[in-house]
């Protein structure tokens, strides 16, 4: 089963130039016990998805249609107070950039000591559990550290604390939005490593944005591919990545500075500009960059099974799906 | 690819009033700002009588026809004082604001650009300036060379330095570790061309901002001043001594104070709304979204 | 912790020095001279003589620098022209009804300020908001003294709800404070607008960046992350500003103790020059320039109480 | 032939400051850097946050002054040169910055800021209307840009026009640091076939600087690792690809995998994070992160020594590509 169930979920954002459609239809699963990747690149609607999750919308965003189920249950539907139930103990996060992501004039132990406050547990317990946390996502000397201030710790080691925070209830979905972005790539290594390790551990599943496909190739176990607002593919990150169906897909494959070996005078690229999400074009969202683009492509697309669990939103699969 | 046209983009200044009309705020702010400034300009034409003959027999009169604001205890018309003494506000605030501005930029722009031990110097400086509370500072100064127009203008304007000084500095020292600062002098851009061409223009909008916003306080003070007998002398109508004048008659009259204090309170409002209308626009951060 | 302290003290003595050194010399510098000031233009040589001999001016600047902080040190301002009473003991006794003033009036604008700038940054662009907004504008920069004239013009000579004069019996609390009213409104109400929007602006700040919403993706509870998370930042600027506004609120307090004839420092000025007491007013900017520079310093140490970051100077 | 760039032992020294006049002490950012850049050839610089890989493009740039070392540009001494007589070379030594809006200054229109090194170097009596549209033309903008202002124009647009503006005056050296941070992945291949269509035309030598390996490894001729402030390997980009040398090399080879999920990867995990350069480990400076670490390691500072084509910092390359061929 899977623990979060998204079916045709729009999303907009009122500008003054009109509605800007961030998501259109957006239908996607993150199966129980799974890491589940969702790659694609700026104002693909990443960050407008997972804060429409957990619902921490702009004030100009809006939902137009669909039904995020968390366990079954439409989340859209919930109150903000049992919304706020469900957050750091059901469902939690880590975000992008460590520098911000903690009060910068609180202890560390008080910020994780102030997030069990539903726990009716004695502050020498909360604390204790906060030291155990912050050793097992391996900060040295956890004890101590727990007094200082976000500021005298690095950038590495400040989203550590964030997983730590992230993982201290056990939640059934962790979200983790672009969490090494900001780091070093050796640093990333480290934490993706400590990601799957405390993943098994506490038998979470995981929803893993990030635009690095390496990294998503790496830990994941389902990929999702979105482009302008749509997913464009999705199935396990073996059948994506290894016959990718969507010519965007493919041409992202093509485009990572990790799969090209040979020297070469000109890399390929994908030509064009995403389009205008207040204007949109009828028909399918990629068509006027898309280099095997045919007549069909003027009338949108819906997803089709390109194999068994791996879906495109492509004319082309869909022609060649069995009847 | 190369035939689009492209909406050609507006001039800075037009890009600035047209964001300012559209703001309630603004539009108010720039409507009563361009009032005062007018009248003060053109005020033998619009005062109906002279602000500072004697006419006894009209005094202390309540609002009627022919004084519109009543007269004082002079029978001076009230409303001639009141347009008048906005020549003495302008003539105090625009002099001691350009000139605060000017060594504020300078100053400023020196200790942000400078080398450290200079920065330290100019912030002691400013710092030690801005101690001193600008009325018991001015009275000191006042007692010993007598009340005048020239020594309310110095003395708010020496007091004014740091406020202005310490925004440019601050601009300056973030605007200094810019990359496009770094860039231009990967170019082998000279300092003048630097502070000229890249820093000035941006420093210069922030500043805009707080000037708009310390001419009330200026004018306010020229007016307490007065209104202490420490300012202008009489006869010169000024809003302060019409103030005074009407705290003298409070129990008579309440006309001279609701007078002197209106004009006082219209600048404050028009300047004040100017200024916050102007920082939403001249703020960078909110400009960048209306970009996209 | 320690360390933040004593540099701050240091730097503060600094300014002290300096800005003491500074009036001395503007003073000096300016045309006019103390003794002209005290005795008028047509005083005879030998009177004059004496009085310059009497407060030191004939001796070279740098000396009379020197004495004069010499004496600065023991509390030695000098001696009242007239009363031969010493100026420190004048000046000290107005400190108080002054210091009372302008206290009562920032905590009662900031206490209110702050409050009504959390409102508007919750509540952002509602009409309590609007309505604000718009308040905070239109009283941020209306005179003080204005204020002062039309409050007592309504409320003292018109409504005669409270006292138009004075600072009330030396012994009635409930009559100094009836007292205290009008002044401290007056003097105050443009703070709450300033305040207001300051607080406003940076909450809003405080509000976007992303611990806040860290907070929120915890479910804390919305009023733990607006008054334990956010206003603990967005507090640090108005801190600041308070501290730097005693020295506006030194100069306003100047205007109010005229138009409600309070006794303190700025009626003790205004009379002193009236009288060419010049000595007195002398002492009298001394002490206010010195409750600036040790508010302003309380409130860096303030600020470096609440905010680890500058403690540790980054 | 002598390279075009010669950088020999080049250290730059920061001091740090303390109080309001006093001085705690140094840094080196860069400590002892030598390289070579020849004429129309690249040269990638790779490292992470802290390697002084942008402290040294900016040494080069004479944007920073280095306290020890020589920089000659064809022959001629760059360091302590004064600024007035810097001012000539900047025609040929350019430099690109990371941030592409940022780096342009924000009140001036696209064509002032493209056409802006003319007036700088004293040719401001040129046809500027025609060499801004050369120059956007050159690097594939639409005429009509030369209007804008920066905050008007995309990330990958800027980027552009930070190139126009770099290569105005036909320079010898480019410096470009970080060219596609920002961009996605799609566009960073435009960036860099438009540099590398520029060299071919110009003639152009390029000092890259990337944390990206994966970045330089088609455009670049050599490359250079650089960790805390010291170059730790040096070869042909195709031979350091091929065959690293230092444990430093392949955990950022490790670190940008390509994506496969089946790519038999060796993981290469360093341990800790790069220590303060306030306080430099004894030894080898990476013996802190080192998976391979020797007792030898902590106590000897390893020489640079050649290897084939290229040049490391490691006491035992053979341990661990030993270890590299057990798990392969």
């Amino acid at each position: 089963m899977a623990v979060l169930d998204i079916r045709d979920l729009s999303v907009s954002y009122a500008t003054p130039r009109g509605a800007l459609k961030a998501l259109r239809d957006v239908t996607m699963k993150v199966p129980e016990g799974k890491i589940t990747g969702i790659v694609g690149e700026s104002g693909c609607g990443k960050s407008t998805l997972i804060s429409a999750i957990i619902r921490l919308m702009a004030p100009n965003a809006k939902v137009g249609s669909g039904e995020v189920r968390f366990k079954g249950e439409d989340l859209l539907s919930r109150s903000e107070a049992e919304m706020r139930a469900l957050r750091g103990t059901e469902i939690s996060m880590v975000f992008q950039d460590p520098m911000q992501t903690h009060n910068p004039v609180l202890t560390v132990g008080r910020q994780m000591i102030d997030i069990q406050y539903r726990d009716k547990l004695s502050k020498a317990d909360k604390r204790k559990r906060a030291t155990e946390m912050l050793a097992l996502v391996g900060i040295p000397d956890p004890q101590a550290r727990l007094n200082q201030y976000p500021f005298e710790f690095s950038g590495g080691m400040r989203q550590r604390i964030a997983i730590a925070m992230a993982l201290m209830a056990k939640p059934s979905l962790l979200i983790a939005d672009e969490p090494t972005t900001a780091l070093d790539a050796t640093l990333e290594v480290q934490i993706i490593k400590r990601l799957r390790e405390l993943q098994d551990e506490i038998g979470c599943s995981i929803l893993f944005i990030s635009h690095h496909l390496g990294v998503i190739a790496e830990l994941c176990d389902e990929v999702v591919v979105m482009y302008a607002g749509e997913v464009v593919e999705s199935g396990t990150v073996r059948d994506v990545f290894h016959n990718p169906a969507h010519p965007y897909t493919r041409a992202l494959l093509e485009c990572d500075p990790g799969h090209i070996k040979v020297r070469t005078r000109n890399l390929p690229t994908i030509p064009g500009n995403i389009p205008d999400l207040v204007s949109l074009p009828t028909g399918c969202i990629f068509a006027d960059r898309c280099d095997v683009r045919y007549d069909a492509c003027g009338a949108r697309p819906v997803m089709a099974t390109a194999s068994s669990g791996h879906q495109a939103a492509c004319h082309l699969i869909a022609e060649k799906e069995p009847a | 690819m190369t035939d689009i046209t492209l909406p050609k983009p507006r001039s800075e200044l037009g890009e600035i009033f047209h964001h300012l009309i559209r703001d309630p705020l603004g539009l108010a702010g720039l409507i009563i700002v361009t009032l005062i400034v007018a009248s003060a300009l053109f005020a033998p034409w619009i005062a109906p009588y002279d602000p500072i003959a004697l006419n006894i027999p009209d005094r202390l009169q309540s609002p009627n026809p022919a004084h519109l604001m009543g007269s004082d205890q002079l029978g001076r018309d009230t409303f001639s004082r009141v347009i008048w003494g906005g020549r003495v506000a302008l003539q105090v605030a625009l002099p001691t604001i350009a000139g605060a501005i000017a060594v504020g930029l300078i100053l400023g722009m020196i200790a942000g650009y400078g080398p450290k031990w200079l920065d330290s110097l100019i912030v002691l400086f400013f710092d030690t300036v801005r101690s001193f509370p600008t009325v018991m500072f001015a009275l000191a100064v006042v007692a010993l060379v007598g009340p005048s127009l020239n020594t309310v203008i110095l003395v708010i304007m020496v007091t004014s330095i740091p406020t202005y000084g310490r925004v440019v500095r601050t601009l300056t020292q973030s605007l200094k570790e810019a990359e496009f600062i770094t860039a231009e002098k990967s170019l082998g851009a000279s300092t003048a061309r630097i502070m000229g061409i890249h820093i000035v223009p941006n420093v210069l909008g922030p500043l805009a901002v707080l000037a708009a916003m310390d001419i009330p306080t200026v004018v306010g003070l020229e007016a307490g001043l007065s209104f202490l007998g420490m300012g202008v002398k009489p006869p010169t109508p000024s809003w302060g001594s019409l103030l005074n004048d009407g705290y003298n008659l409070i129990r008579n009259t309440p006309w001279l104070i609701v007078a002197g204090g209106i004009p006082l309170i219209l600048t404050t409002l028009g300047f004040t709304f100017l200024g916050e209308a102007l920082r939403d626009v001249v703020d960078p951060k909110l400009r960048g979204k209306g970009g996209k | 912790m320690l360390s933040y302290i004593l540099r701050r003290l240091g730097l503060s003595a600094a300014i002290t020095v300096l800005a003491v050194a500074l009036l001395f010399l503007i003073i000096h510098m300016i045309p006019g001279d103390p003794v002209s000031t005290i005795l008028g233009p047509k005083a005879s040589p030998e009177l004059r003589a004496a009085l310059e001999a009497r407060m030191g001016l004939d001796r070279p600047l740098p000396v009379q620098i020197g004495l004069f902080f010499m004496n600065m040190l023991r509390g030695d301002l000098g001696l009242d022209v007239f009363s031969n009473r010493p100026v420190t003991q004048i000046v000290l006794g107005q400190v108080p009804y002054t210091l009372v003033l302008i206290l009562v009036s920032i905590l009662w604008s900031a206490v209110l300020g702050i409050a009504l700038g959390c409102y508007s940054a919750v509540n952002r662009n509602s009409l309590g908001d609007r309505l604000t907004g718009v308040l905070s504008v239109s009283v941020i920069a209306v005179p003080a003294f204005v204020v002062s004239l039309y409050s007592l013009l309504i409320f003292a000579v018109k409504l005669q709800w409270f006292p138009a004069i004075g600072a009330g019996a030396p012994a009635d609390w409930g009559d100094q404070l009836h007292h205290l009213v009008l002044p401290s409104l007056a003097i105050g109400l443009s703070w709450v607008g300033y305040i207001a929007r300051l607080v406003r602006a940076s909450m809003l700040e405080v509000m976007g960046e992303g611990h806040i919403r860290t907070a929120r993706a915890f479910g804390l509870p919305e009023r733990q992350i607006t008054y334990g998370y956010a206003l603990r930042l967005a507090i640090l600027p108005t801190v600041t500003v308070i501290g730097v506004g005693m020295g506006f609120l030194l100069s306003a307090a100047v205007f109010t103790e005229i138009v409600f004839s309070r006794p303190g420092l700025g009626k003790l000025v205004i009379d002193s020059i009236t009288t060419r007491n010049y000595p007195v007013v002398m002492g009298s900017v001394l002490v206010s320039t010195l409750i600036f520079v040790a508010s302003t310093t309380l409130a860096d140490i303030v600020n470096a109480i609440l905010d680890p970051r500058i403690r540790a100077g980054k | 032939m002598s390279a075009l760039l010669q950088i020999r032992d080049v250290f730059v020294r920061f001091r740090l400051r303390g109080g309001i006049f006093s001085s705690v002490g140094t840094i080196d950012a860069v400590t002892g850097v030598s390289l070579d850049i020849e004429e129309g050839k690249t040269y990638g610089i790779v490292g992470e946050s802290g390697s002084g890989k942008t402290t040294l493009a900016r040494a080069v740039a004479g944007l920073h002054h280095a306290s020890e070392g020589s920089i000659l540009y064809r022959g001629q001494e760059l360091r302590d040169l004064p600024e007035a007589e810097f001012r000539e070379l900047r025609r040929e030594i350019v430099m690109m910055f990371q941030d592409p809006i940022g780096s342009l200054s924000p009140r001036l229109t696209i064509k002032s800021l493209i056409t802006e090194p003319f007036r700088i170097q004293g040719m401001g009596d040129r046809d500027l209307d025609t060499e801004a549209k050369r120059l956007l033309t050159m690097v594939g903008l639409p005429a009509e840009f030369a209007a804008r202002y920066p905050y008007q124009i995309s990330g990958g647009q800027a980027r552009r026009v930070g190139v126009a503006r770099a290569l105005a005056l036909d320079p010898k050296l480019l410096i470009a640091d970080e060219p596609t941070a920002g961009l996605d992945v799609s566009i960073q291949g435009e960036m860099l076939n438009l540099l590398a269509r520029l060299q071919d035309e110009m003639g152009l030598a390029i000092m890259i600087i990337t944390h990206n390996l994966n970045v330089v490894r088609h455009i670049t001729d050599t490359v250079g690792i650089m960790y805390m402030g010291k170059l730790v390997e040096e070869g042909p980009t195709e031979e350091v690809f091929a065959r690293p040398q230092h444990p430093y090399t392949l955990a950022l080879l490790a670190a940008n995998p390509e994506p496969d999920p089946d790519a038999q990867l060796m993981r290469v995990e360093l341990s800790g994070e790069p220590p303060s350069i306030l306080r430099r480990p004894k030894g080898c400076e990476f013996h802190t992160r080192c998976p391979f670490v020797q007792p030898r390691c902590s106590t000897d500072v390893p020489v640079w020594t050649a290897a084939g084509e290229g040049a490391h910092r490691c006491h035992f390359p053979e341990i661990w590509t030993r270890e590299e061929a057990v798990a392969s």
